[in-house]
Formats: structure tokens, sequence, C-alpha cells
């Protein structure tokens, strides 16, 4: 069931990584050392991580039938956040939360434009996603705000079990995310309401709790991206953090085959979408071309798993595939007789 | 009175509200030269926005105008300076070139059933990365039909400049507002935008429809990357990051629902200028440091949207309670 | 023959919806298409119009084979269609819907001018004096459904196709439409009627066909046939006393008081009214179209909050700010247009049902699968739902069945007040009676409900009192022996306004 | 006097450019010149409608950083016609000196040329296998110090860039680019040295290759451009080599010009070049990081 509706993804990464491997050929190769594990795969992982955490928010918010541009730029604001935090001795844990209450505080903007004051979801988050920047260049007052804190540094480039930290950061709050939604009645409730808000609403659930509820979840994972990012470069860079990100994010979740027009969602698939997305990008870094080929190499790659994905095309070739076969037993029925 | 064309006056209103406040700052504001380069400075944001109402009417999304837009202007930079061709024919090329690749991602988000947000982004990729292909330097075009074009313009009193790439540009809306609204096409566009299936079902031919609206958005971004191209003499790969969110702030403002399907192409003109009002207004204030000037533009764009709603909401009810 | 089916195939994943089916349409016929919910009436039009692509058969028209591969061929081949859902566009004007794809042109162009006097023209007939500039979405379903019947008439050059038009119309739109229909068929069309309406059928058509599990069961004369036989025919079986007649035990047993409104209204939406509720009663709305039943109901729960009048039970006030707060209070709604505030298309039937249920509980207690997968069984045998199985989405349910899956979401939350807006909209015979029963059934068990129908004799055979409606208004309260079609006509009609007031 | 003074800025990318339009502010402030500020976010567009604003305002000289060499005729012409005096600010542009007063900025290919001559006398005649870390594709710093540097290596058999990839100018992107370069040259262990066109860059890369467990500054030579003060922490801990310095406060030749410009009319050269000085490790980094660390960067 579960491995049927991840089938696409997992078989667009395997064919992708055997791609890359044709161009670079250790790609697959992991070693140990020093008490880790390095290798390019490890660097997928690793790498992947602020779009991966980006793609489980956004598959919540995209589930309802929105869309949050805002995320890149909240992840400057948290890292900004962060970052003045510990430069001004807060300390890690505090430091941290603050993080995250900017990232939950953003969310909640979001979600009253959208759920209150009824404007569309793109639209509200772009507004945010304007302002943004300007709020964390704000904290950081233009500059990249650098710290030396070992401990938060961890978060960006620690190891636990062999593993980059970051890689456990989306691991954990992929799968975390994923059990509450089936464990809990969240999954189906939010899949009404991003199907048919007002069928639901009328049936009793409160869609405008949920759909805050879930901006603010997109808001919390861009927060625990911008801390892996301003933890990685220990510094908090307000003009470049996540700039862009928030596109690789949508379409981290659309390769995951989720709708943009809401209701069903697979967190698990977006993130093996995020896979996809980072492997394209370390397979262009490791391959060597000139940079000025790295977009079309991308576009080219994206296009196509897309277009393999499609589920029209899979329909239609299942269609072709069994006109094909009556035809052949037409003709064998001919030659026998 | 029909509820429909309210989104349309409120934007009116608030418009000239604003352009009413700004004057009362700056008197300057109202002279010809600010209002010539409103027309000026956004005539190619008007027309890539035309393109991009259209799309939006019939409920989709075009993200890759801005790098269209940047590709063009490479183009024609890159064709000028290499061959001997005169520019109306590399214009002609272009347009073809833009228009079937608007043509090619519409006939992707028909054919694959794909969402329109993903196809485009996509093309976005495409088009900068072959933009990037074709030439990472800005490349200068020298050519006097250039100059000619450049340096025409009506001299108005008061010293401003009504140049025609503004002339082109309120053109291209009058012909978009034509198509929108007094054609067979736009009846299919506002249609496919109020609901595909139901459309289906009434006679659109989804098909064409779609493939026409985006061939449409690309002829226009390519139209406003020739207009780009005159307005800076260049061509330059990383021109225009970016404008399609502004474009698409731009027809969110002027009234146009996202969802599609409902909307008025002149409202997007409004909303153009409207964009143009609030850079105008930020350079004339000229004290806002960097970061201030993002915070004050998202806070502007939001004032507008809320303004919208409110106004909305308040003649509505009034209608509501005129009939009861 | 004009139109000719001959063994019309099409599957879905799960179910074959039609078998072999053979059809044929005479010029200058009503030909009425019967079955069951789900019996695949609505499937054949898609096939034969080109919504849906066929799996075997052929179809011709005057002759020739025809293959639509999409609805504009079937309009160019002198095919109109009214689907089942309305199909029409909110958000263009009721003009530019009427006259959509035949635009009158000048210098190319679209002749507003000329298309808005076409478009007045059209709904004339139909005794419809309305502004065809506004938005279709402001105008009501059932003046929505006969704009919709009016625009296929137009293009129909040679077949109308109507599927349930009159499910949402009233007895007086009813008759207009069917001096419509058989107008046209003076002239020579041939018309498919859908209809779980028998009077109307019986009224209306010259031959039946009916459909059964997908597969033809039998092409008659109308003439031939009897109320009976026919119900057999789509049922498989001989229906139990199909209509029951006021339950004569009801009418005099008395309802402890349940709720009360008093003065509840909203300005420009609904006058001011007063009803009391008794626990076990069911409460009918009457009136005609627009007459504010719907919006009575809203204020009822809470969709629309009151602006005057407050609600109370008899432990004290109620707030009902919003559904949820009416839920909480006890109280169920049915809407009455399904698509858009009833079902949500892409989730399971199961999910469907339980889904007020989880929502009452909170989305951390999630009711166990067991639980979801029992409860869903079980209202798919009590209400006969049609499916594949439970986990069918139900946007691939066939339209009467979706109804009974909306239904079952309520009965499932096991309501103190439950309000139906126009239950049986769309349902088949056999269910229409099932669902009376269960009425009848849940007010024994003390449940209470408000019914709206603009079905009269739905409204006499399960209500023990009838609030009739009229301009906004309630205007009259029958009760006892005095709830029968013929007094709450004439109260709709204004006529009946010296007995209704004094109830 | 209180002079009106418009200053077209590129935006706020990078710290350094923070920097130049903090120095800016404060040379206005210092000099009593009421300056009017524009950000025009990366985009040549708004840049060319802000200096229209500013002609439409009236000011009596303008400033522009402009975000890319070509497209400038048309908007000069306008200034000219107006008599506004128009001074350039660290990049040039490719219209006739006639429209402009005078320019002040450095040459990036020179900046290139610094770094890539330290280097060639750096690694004398060993094998060097040299990795570049590059600006944003297309932008004129990445094109110039690319160029500057090849300049530079040419004829030294020795060296050779083996990898060349876009860093965008960034810290994370230059860490990102430089782990695949790790990766791909054998662990590191293959690399020579690492030429980034920003110091951000290097900074970024600097930790990536700490992370692959080699010593930056000593198994891999790390040289750079624009001297920005975290480089020269990074110097000061033998973690970095060299830079070169790009000053952000071009705004103090440009108001000395244009005071002069202003009192009599006087016409400057047209290109008013600034230093692109080199610092290495035996420059006092650690002074040279307390003096530059409150300049806004
Ligand atoms: N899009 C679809 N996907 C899957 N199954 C479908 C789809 N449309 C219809 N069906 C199935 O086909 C069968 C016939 O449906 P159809 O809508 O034709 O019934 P109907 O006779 O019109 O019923 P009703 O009287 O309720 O409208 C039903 O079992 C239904 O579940
Ligand atoms: N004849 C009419 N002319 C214009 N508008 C109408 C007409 N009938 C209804 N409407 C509009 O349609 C809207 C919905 O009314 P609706 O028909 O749902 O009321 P109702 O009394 O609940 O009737 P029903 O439940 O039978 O459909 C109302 O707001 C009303 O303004
Ligand atoms: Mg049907
Ligand atoms: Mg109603």
């Amino acid at each position: 069931m579960l491995l049927k509706r991840i089938a696409p993804q997992l078989i667009a990464l395997a064919a992708l990584i055997l791609l890359v491997t044709l161009v670079y050929p250790d790609f697959l190769d992991i070693s140990f050392r020093d008490g880790r594990l390095v290798g390019p795969v490890i660097d997928v992982l690793k790498r992947g991580a602020p779009v991966a955490l980006l793609a489980v928010g956004m598959t919540l918010v995209i589930a309802t039938r929105g869309i949050d541009l805002s995320v890149g730029t909240v992840m400057a604001i948290c890292g900004a956040v962060a970052a003045w935090a510990i430069a001004s001795g807060w300390g890690l844990a505090p430091a941290l939360l603050l993080a995250l209450a900017a990232g939950a505080a953003a969310g909640l903007w979001n979600g009253l434009l959208v759920a209150v004051v009824g404007i569309q979801p793109f639209v509200a988050t772009l507004i945010l996603m304007t302002m943004g920047r300007g709020i964390a260049q704000l904290i950081t007052e233009g500059r990249i705000l650098t710290f030396n804190h070992p401990g938060f540094a961890f978060f960006g480039s620690g190891t636990v079990l062999g593993l980059p930290v970051p890689a456990w950061l989306w691991l954990l709050t992929g799968v975390g995310v994923a059990l509450l939604m089936r464990r809990s009645a969240l999954g189906m409730l939010i899949e009404a309401t991003g199907i048919n808000r007002r069928a639901s609403a009328l049936a009793g659930v409160n869609a405008t709790v949920l759909l805050i509820a879930v901006y603010m979840a997109s808001g919390l994972c861009a927060a625990l991206a911008g801390i892996v990012v301003t933890a990685d470069i220990r510094g908090a860079d307000a003009n470049n953090a996540g700039l862009w990100l928030e596109l690789d994010a949508i379409l981290a979740v659309v390769i995951g085959g989720n709708s943009l027009l809401g209701g069903r969602f697979s967190i698990l698939a977006a993130l093996l979408g995020a896979l996809i997305i980072q492997t394209i990008d370390t397979g262009i870094l490791l391959a060597g071309f000139p940079s000025e080929y790295n977009l079309v190499i991308k576009a080219a790659l994206v296009l196509v798993i897309l277009v393999l994905q499609s589920p029209r095309i899979a329909a239609e070739w299942r269609i072709w595939r069994e006109s094909q076969r009556a035809s052949r037993e037409a003709l064998a029925e001919r030659s026998r007789t | 009175m029909n509820t429909r064309a309210l989104p349309l006056y409120a934007t009116i209103v608030i418009f000239l509200l604003a352009y009413a406040i700004c004057w009362l700052q700056f008197p300057a504001i109202l002279s010809t030269r600010v209002i010539a380069n409103l027309l000026t400075d956004n005539a190619y944001l008007g027309i890539v926005a035309v393109g991009m109402t259209l799309v939006i009417l019939s409920g989709g999304i075009d993200l890759s105008v801005g790098s269209v837009i940047a590709f063009s202007g490479v183009f024609i930079a890159v064709l000028l300076r290499d061959s001997s061709l005169h520019p109306l024919v590399v214009f002609a090329m272009l347009l073809a070139l833009t228009t079937a690749f608007g043509a090619a991602m519409g006939f992707l988000i028909h054919r694959l059933a794909m969402p329109a947000f993903i196809v485009t982004l996509a093309g976005m990729f495409l088009a900068r990365g072959a933009a990037y292909m074709l030439s990472i330097d800005s490349v200068p075009i020298t050519h006097p039909f250039y100059d000619m074009i450049q340096n025409a313009y009506w001299l108005m009193p008061g010293k401003g400049r009504l140049r025609l790439i503004g002339v082109l540009m309120l053109l291209i809306v009058l012909a978009g507002m034509i198509i929108a609204h007094k054609t067979r096409f736009g009846a299919s566009v506002y249609a496919l935008g109020g609901g595909e299936a139901t459309a289906r079902l009434m006679g659109v031919r989804q098909g064409r429809t779609t493939i026409l609206v985006y061939a449409f958005s690309g002829c226009m971004a390519g139209l406003s990357g020739i207009v780009f191209s005159i307005y800076t003499g260049s061509g330059y790969s990383l021109a225009t990051v970016g404008t399609e969110l502004t474009a698409i702030a731009a027809v969110v403002i002027g009234g146009t629902l996202l969802t599609g399907g409902a909307g008025y192409m002149f409202g997007t003109l409004i909303g153009v200028l409207t964009m143009g009002l609030i850079q105008t207004y930020i350079v004339f204030d000229g004290t806002l440091s960097s970061w201030w000037t993002k915070i004050v533009i998202g806070v502007l764009l939001l004032v507008f949207i809320l303004l919208q709603k409110g106004l909305l909401k308040l003649s509505q009810s009034r209608l509501a309670g005129g009939v009861s | 023959m004009l139109l000719s089916i001959r063994s019309l195939t099409k599957t879905f994943p799960g179910t074959l919806a039609l078998d072999g089916v053979d059809f044929d349409l005479a010029a200058g016929e009503v030909h009425a298409l019967l079955g069951e919910n789900g019996a695949g009436k609505s499937t054949l039009i898609k096939c034969l119009t080109g919504a849906y692509h066929r799996d075997g058969g052929t179809v011709a028209l005057d002759g020739a084979q025809i293959a639509p591969r999409s609805t504009v061929e079937a309009q160019e081949l002198g095919i109109g269609t009214v689907y089942q859902e309305v199909n029409l566009l909110p958000n263009l004007t009721v003009a530019q819907n009427l006259m959509f794809g035949r635009e009158p042109r000048r210098f190319g162009l679209i002749d507003t001018r000329a298309m808005r006097a076409e478009a007045r023209e059209m709904l004339r007939q139909y005794g419809l004096e309305l502004d065809v500039d506004r938005d279709l979405g402001n105008y009501s379903v059932a003046i929505q459904q006969i704009i919709a019947i009016a625009r296929a008439v137009a293009l129909s050059g040679k077949v109308l196709i109507l599927d349930e038009p009159t499910a949402s119309l009233d007895a007086r739109e009813v008759e207009m439409v069917f001096d419509v229909v058989r107008g046209l068929r003076e002239r020579g069309l041939g018309i498919v009627f859908v209809s779980h309406f028998l009077d109307q059928v019986f009224e209306l058509t010259d031959r039946v066909t009916v459909l059964r599990n997908g597969r033809k069961i039998v092409t008659e004369r109308t003439a031939d046939l009897d109320r009976m036989g026919l119900i057999e025919h789509m049922l498989g079986r001989a229906l139990e006393n199909e209509v029951e007649q006021q339950s004569a035990e009801g009418a005099d047993t008395t309802h402890p008081d349940l709720l009360h409104f008093n003065g509840v209204g909203r300005r420009g939406v609904i006058e001011p009214f007063d009803l009391t509720i008794g626990q076990g009663e069911v409460v009918g709305l009457a009136g005609l179209l627009g007459s504010g039943r719907t919006e009575s109901a809203e204020l009822m729960f809470g969709i629309r909050p009151a602006q005057t009048g407050s609600i109370r039970d008899d432990k004290g006030p109620l707030d009902l700010k919003n559904p949820r707060a009416a839920i909480a209070a006890g109280f169920g709604f049915a809407p009455e247009d399904r698509k858009t505030d009833g079902i949500v298309a892409d989730l399971s039937i199961r999910e469907n049902i339980v889904l007020g249920l989880q929502a009452r509980r909170g989305w951390a207690r999630p009711i166990p699968r067991a639980e979801q997968n029992r409860l869903a069984e079980d209202y798919i045998k009590r209400l006969d739902i049609r499916t594949s199985g439970r986990e069918k989405p139900v946007g691939d349910l066939s339209g009467g069945n979706q109804q009974k899956v909306v239904l079952a979401r309520w009965l499932a939350m096991n309501p103190r007040f439950l309000i139906l807006d126009e239950p049986t909209r769309g349902i088949d015979v056999g269910a229409h009676a099932e669902i009376l029963r269960l009425i009848h059934d849940l007010t024994d068990a003390g449940m209470s409900v408000l019914v709206i129908s603009s079905e009269i004799e739905e409204l006499v055979a399960a209500s023990d009192r009838v609030i009739v409606l009229r301009d906004r208004r309630h205007v009259a309260e029958l009760s006892g022996s005095r709830v029968v079609p013929d007094t709450i006509m004439r109260a709709i009609a204004g006529g009946g306004a010296k007995g209704g007031e004094a109830a | 006097e209180g002079e009106t003074v418009g200053f077209a800025q590129i935006g706020s990318e990078s710290g350094w450019r923070a920097a130049e339009t903090t120095l800016t502010k404060q040379q206005a402030e210092e000099r009593g010149i009421d300056l009017r500020f524009s950000d025009a976010q990366q985009k040549q567009e708004n840049q060319i409608a802000a200096i229209r604003s500013f002609i439409a305002q009236g000011v009596d000289a303008i400033l522009l950083a402009p975000v890319v060499a070509t497209g400038w005729d048309s908007v000069l012409e306008e200034a000219q016609e107006a008599e506004i005096p128009v001074v350039l600010l660290d990049r040039q542009v490719d219209s006739s000196d006639e429209l402009y007063l005078t320019a002040v900025g450095s040459n990036l290919v020179h900046e290139g040329e610094v770094a890539g001559e330290w280097l060639v006398n750096a690694v004398g005649d060993e094998e060097c296998r040299i990795v570049e870390l590059q600006g944003t594709t297309g932008s004129t710093p990445a094109i110039d110090r690319k160029t500057g540097f090849e300049n530079a290596i040419e004829g030294h058999d020795n060296m050779e860039i083996v990898r060349s990839q876009t860093g965008d100018f960034t810290r994370a992107q230059g860490k990102e680019v430089m782990e695949s370069f790790l990766q791909a040259e054998n662990g590191g262990k293959d690399i020579c040295a690492l030429y980034a066109h920003n110091d951000d860059m290097a900074v970024g890369a600097i930790q990536a290759i700490k992370e692959a467990g080699l010593a930056p500054g000593e198994d891999i030579l790390v040289v750079s451009i624009d001297a920005v003060p975290d480089i020269f922490k990074a110097m000061a801990d033998g973690e970095a080599n060299a830079t070169v310095e790009l000053t952000p406060n071009m705004a103090g030749p440009a108001f000395d010009v244009l005071e002069a410009y202003w009192a009599d009319g006087t016409a400057p050269e047209k290109f008013i070049q600034t230093e692109s000085r080199l610092f290495t490790q035996d420059d006092d980094p650690t002074g040279e990081y307390e003096a530059r660390k409150g300049l806004g960067y």
C-alpha cells in the first residue's frame, strides 16, 4: 500500500542515481572515517536537509489547497534570530526556542491572513516573502551575523551515529510528522479541508484553526531549516539564506506525487522528492559541467521525471499496452484460423 | 448593478486615493515627468502582466515570464551582434520562439494534466538556462534602429517624455481587454477558470484554449522582452529575476482572482501603475534603508489588498441591504 | 430511428457501469431513462455525448455512426444536454452561460447587446425575467437549472437529453419545462428524460427504458406500464407500501418541547420568525423556490449567524455562532447542494461517513479503523449505497448515492435535531421510501427532524407539522389534519393565508 | 551647504554592499549632504526608474552603482539634459564617458590578477591543481575576476584550474560546492589551492575543508577578494592566506569630486581607481579585523 504509493518516486530516484553514477562513477562510494560516514550519498542526505524540512511543512500546506511562498524568507528570519540570540549570549536552548517561536509566529501571521482575513494563500504568503528578508536584514543589519558556538554549529555539521545531524533532523521530523498525521485524525481532517473546506466546516471540522495550524507547522519546519543552514555556515546570512528554496520545496512536494489542488498527501513521497532534487543538484556539482549549464540540466531532468510520473501518461501507457496485446491476440487468432 | 465589477472599482478608487496621498506629500509626483515615467518604466511589466492576466483568468499561472524576458533580451542582443539581420526580423523570430515556448508549456499542462505551477517553473529554469548558454555577459545593443525607437517620444508640457514603449503598453492593454472581454476565446478562458470539468461539458475546447493561453503569455513575455531590450538597450541573462512575482502581484492588486475566472484586464493596468507608484513613492521618500524598503513594499501590498477586501465587503453589504 | 445505441459498454475501475446496453430514440418522442441510483443512466448519457470514452458499442445518429470525442462535437451534431449536476459556470453572467459558444458577433467581436437581448428572449419562454448581466452564481439552484435547460434546448437540433432536470424545481416550474419539452416533441426532436419522479414520467413520456446494474432490462411504451410494474423493473423486486401515507397514529401524539427559536432573523435574508420544535417531531418547511427555506435552516444551524432573536432548549439559551457550536448543541444539517456543501469528493465513503463524528471527537482521538469500517459497512447496507467498496472515493458514486453518504454522515452522529434540506433530491423510488421510513424510525427514537422539500407529497408523508414560507417570511403553520397537499398548496400560493395564520 | 544627492544602490545582497551603503551614508552626513537612498533589489529596471525619479525631483547629483554594465545610455542622457552630474560607484558602464562625470571604482580584472599573481609566487614551481568558486553566473565581478586570475596564471604550466563552479557569492553555496570539490578530488588531497571570487564563499569553503579533516591555509591555500572582516579572522587563525581589498568607501572620493564640481565646475578624470591592495597573513590580520568590524560589513 505505502510502497505502491511511493513506487514512482523510488523508481525515479533509482534511475537518477544510475544516471549520476554514469557521469560520476564514485557516487555510491561510502566510507567510514573519523567516526562518520563520508561519501556523495551522505552529502545528499545532509545537503537535502533544508529542502526536505521545508517539504514536510509545504506538503501539509499544499494538502489544504494552499501554498507557502514565504518559507525561504522565514528560514532567513529564524536563522537571524537564532544567530542574534547566540551572539548576544542567550545560550543554546533559549536561542533555538526563540528561532522556533519566530517560525511559529511567521506561520501564525500567514495562517491568519489566509484563514481569517481570507486572502488567497499565494498572495498572503507572497507578502511575507517580500517583507521577510527585510525583517531578517533588520535583525542582522545586512551583515553576516557570525557566532562561535560549537553547540549550535553541531546542528549544521555534527554527527550522530555516523550520520550528519541535518540528515537526522529531517528524517526524524518527516517520520514524526507523517506518523502524527496518520496515527491521529489530523491527516484526514486536513485532507477533507483541502478538498472541500465548506463541506468540512459544515460537518463540524474547525477548518480555520486547522489552516492556521498547518501554516504554523510550515513555519516551524522553515525555522528548523533556517537553524540548519545558519549552523552550517556558523553565521546568519539574511540576504541569501533560503533564497528561492520555496520553489525547490514546492517542486519536491509535486515530484512526490502530491496534487497542488490539495487533498490526499504523502509526506514520505515528498521527502523522496526532496532527495531527488538534491541528487540532481549534487550530481551537477560532481559532474563538473560549467555553471552556465546547471539550470538547463536541472530543468530538463525535472521535466523528464514529471512527465514520466504523470498519471495521464501512465494511464495512456496502460491503454496502449492493452490495445497492443489485443491486436496481437487478434492477429494470433487470425493466423490460427 | 453587477457585483463582479466591484473589485475593479475598488482598485481604481484606492489607486486614485493613494496617488492623492503621495501628491500631498510630494507635489512633484503629479508632474508629467513622473506620470510619463510611470508608463515608460512599467511598460515591460504592463505587457507581461496582460499575458499573465489571461493565464490567471484561465485558472493557471505562468512563472516562466521573468526568465523569458531575460532570454529575449539576450537573444536579440546576441543576434544583432553576430548577424546583420534587421531588428524587426529578429523581433519576429523571437516572438515566434517565445510563443512556441509558451504553447509547448500549455501543451504539457494540458496533455499531461500537470499543474501549471510546476510546468512553468521548469520553463523558468529552462529559459534562464538558455539565456546563460547564449551569453553570460551583458550584451549591449547598438543599432541605428534601436536609437531611433529609444528617441521616439512625445515631449509633454512639463518635460515629461511619453515614450513609444509606454504607448505600446497602453495599446497592448487595450488589445488584452478586447481579447478577454470581447472574443469567444476570452469567454472560453473565463469558462476554464470557472471550472475545468464544467467548462468541458459546456463545450470549451480545453486543449486548444490552454495552449493558446500559454502561447499568448509567451508572446507577451517575448514582446515585453523586446520592450525591455529597448528600455535598457542591452540583453542580460540575469535581468528581471522575480518579475513573474511582481506581475502576479500587479494582477492580483488589479482585482483578478488567483483562482481564475474573475477579473478585468483594465484592473491589471491599475495594478501595474500601483506597483509603479509604490516604487516611485519609496524613491521620492529616499530615507528608507535597504531592509525597510522591503518591509514597506510588503506592508503597502498588504494594505492595498486589505483595503480592497474591506471596500468590497462594505459595498456588498450595502448592496444586500439596499435590496431588502 | 433518430438515435440508436448498440451494446454500449463502459467500465470504471472496479465497476461495470454499462454492460452491452441497447437504446433507441425515435424522432418526436420523449423517452424516459429510468433506474435505481447507480444503474448507469448518467454514464450512458455521458458516453453518448463524448464526456466519457466508451469501451465498446456503437452509436448511430440518423443512421450514421458517430463517436463524439468531446461535448463540443456532440453539440455540433445537434445533441443538447443538461447534465445531472447543474453544469454551468457561476462566474459567467446568465447571458454568457446561455449563449456560450454561439455568441452573436459583429466585426469578429462579441456583440454584447445582441447577446443580452437574445438571452432575455430565451428565458422569457420559461417565464423568467431576470438580469442576464448578473453572474449566474447569484441565482438559486432552481434558476440555474432552468437556465441550463434553456441552453440545452437552444443547442439541440435533433436530440435533447435531460438528466434529472426537475430535481430541484417546484411544481409550477416543472410544468413550464414540460410545456417546452412538448413543444420540442412537436417539432420532431428526440428527447431523453431521466427522472426519479414516476408521476412526471407518466405525465410526459412516450416510452420507457429501464436500466438495472448497467444492463438494459426493458423498453416499453409508457402507456402499457403501470406504476407497480415499472418499479418492479427498476428494483428487480416489488416495493412494499411505496409511499406511506401520513402515519395516522403520529398525528395526535404530543411532543414535549425541545427547542425554541424566538424572533430569529437576519436582515436581507429572512424576516424574524418564531419556531418551536418538539421532541420526536417532524416539522416540514414548504414554500416556493427562493422563499427562504434554506436560509431559515442556515440560521438555525449557525451557518449565517442570526442578527436578532434567541434560541434556547430546556437547559437554557444556545449560542449558535457557527456550525460547530450547533453541532456541539446536538444539531445536524444535511445541505441541499451536496456537491459544494456536502461531499468531500476525493475522500472515501468511509471517511466521508466518519468525518462529522471525527470532527466532534477532535483530532487527537482518532476513531479506530475497525470502528470506522463497521460504521461504513453498516450505513452502506442500511441506506443501500451502491458501491464496489467502502474505500471508493465518493466523487465516483452516482448522484443519488452521494446524497445517501451525506445522510449517513449525519445519522452516524446521532443528533437530537436534524435538518434535512431536500434530503431525497435525486434519490430513486426504493431509497426514497427507505429514507422516509428512516425518518420515522429516528423520530420514534426521539430525534427531532426539520425537513425542507419541494415535493409536497413527501412533506405530507413525513411531517407532523408544516411551516409555509413566502417571500422570506414564515406565513403559516399547519398541523394535524390540515397537513394535506391541498391546504399547503393554497398557503404557498397565498390563497390559504386566512386558514394558515390562525394555526 | 545642503545639496541633495540621489544614490541608486544595487541592493543589499552582501555584507560588502551593506558596508558600502553605510559608508556612503556616513560620508554624506559628515559633509552635510542630504542623501536620497534607493535600493533597487538587484534590478536594473528599478535603478533606471529610481534615476528618473531623482531627475524628476531635481536632485543636485546622482550616485549610481550600476547592477550591470550595459543599458544606461538613454537614462544618462536624460540626466545630462537636466544638468545633473552622475558619478558611477564601484562598477563601470559601457556608455560613452561624456554621459557621466566620473567613475570611482576598482578594476575587477586587476583584482583577479593580483590574486593570481600572489598564488603564482606562493607555489613557485610546484604542481598546483586549483579549484575556483565563481560568483553569480553572469555577474560582472564573476566574469572579470575569473578573467584576471586566468591572465595571471597563464604561462605557468604547473598551475591548472581543475574545477570551477558557481557559489553565487554566498557562504552556504561556497561551502556546499567546496564539499563537492573535495569529494571529487580524492577527499581534497589532490587540491593545492582555492581561489574564491569573494571572501564569503572562501569562509564557507574553509569550513568545508576543515570538516573534511584538512587544514585550510596549509593543505589547501586559500586566496579570495574583497577583504571583509571575517576573512581577516580566518587569516589570523592561519586558515586563509591572502585577500585583495575592494574598499567599500567609494563615496568619499565621489563626494570630493562632486564638491569640487559644484564649487567651480572642475571636471575630474573619468576614472578614479581605488587601490586593489593585497593582504596576507603577514599584514596584521587581527588589527585589520578590528579596524573593519564596525563598518557595517
Ligand atoms: N467517474 C467515475 N469513476 C468510477 N465509477 C464511476 C464514475 N462515475 C460513475 N461511476 C459508477 O458507475 C455507476 C453508474 O453511475 P451513474 O452515475 O451512471 O448512475 P445513475 O444511474 O446516473 O444514478 P443516479 O440516479 O444516482 O444519478 C455507479 O456505480 C457509479 O459508482
Ligand atoms: N425568482 C428569483 N429571482 C431572483 N432571485 C432568486 C429567485 N429565487 C431565488 N433567488 C435567489 O436565490 C437565492 C437562494 O434561494 P433558494 O432558492 O435557495 O431559497 P429557498 O427558499 O431555500 O429555496 P429552495 O430551498 O427550494 O431552493 C436567494 O438568495 C435568492 O436571492
Ligand atoms: Mg445520474
Ligand atoms: Mg433551498
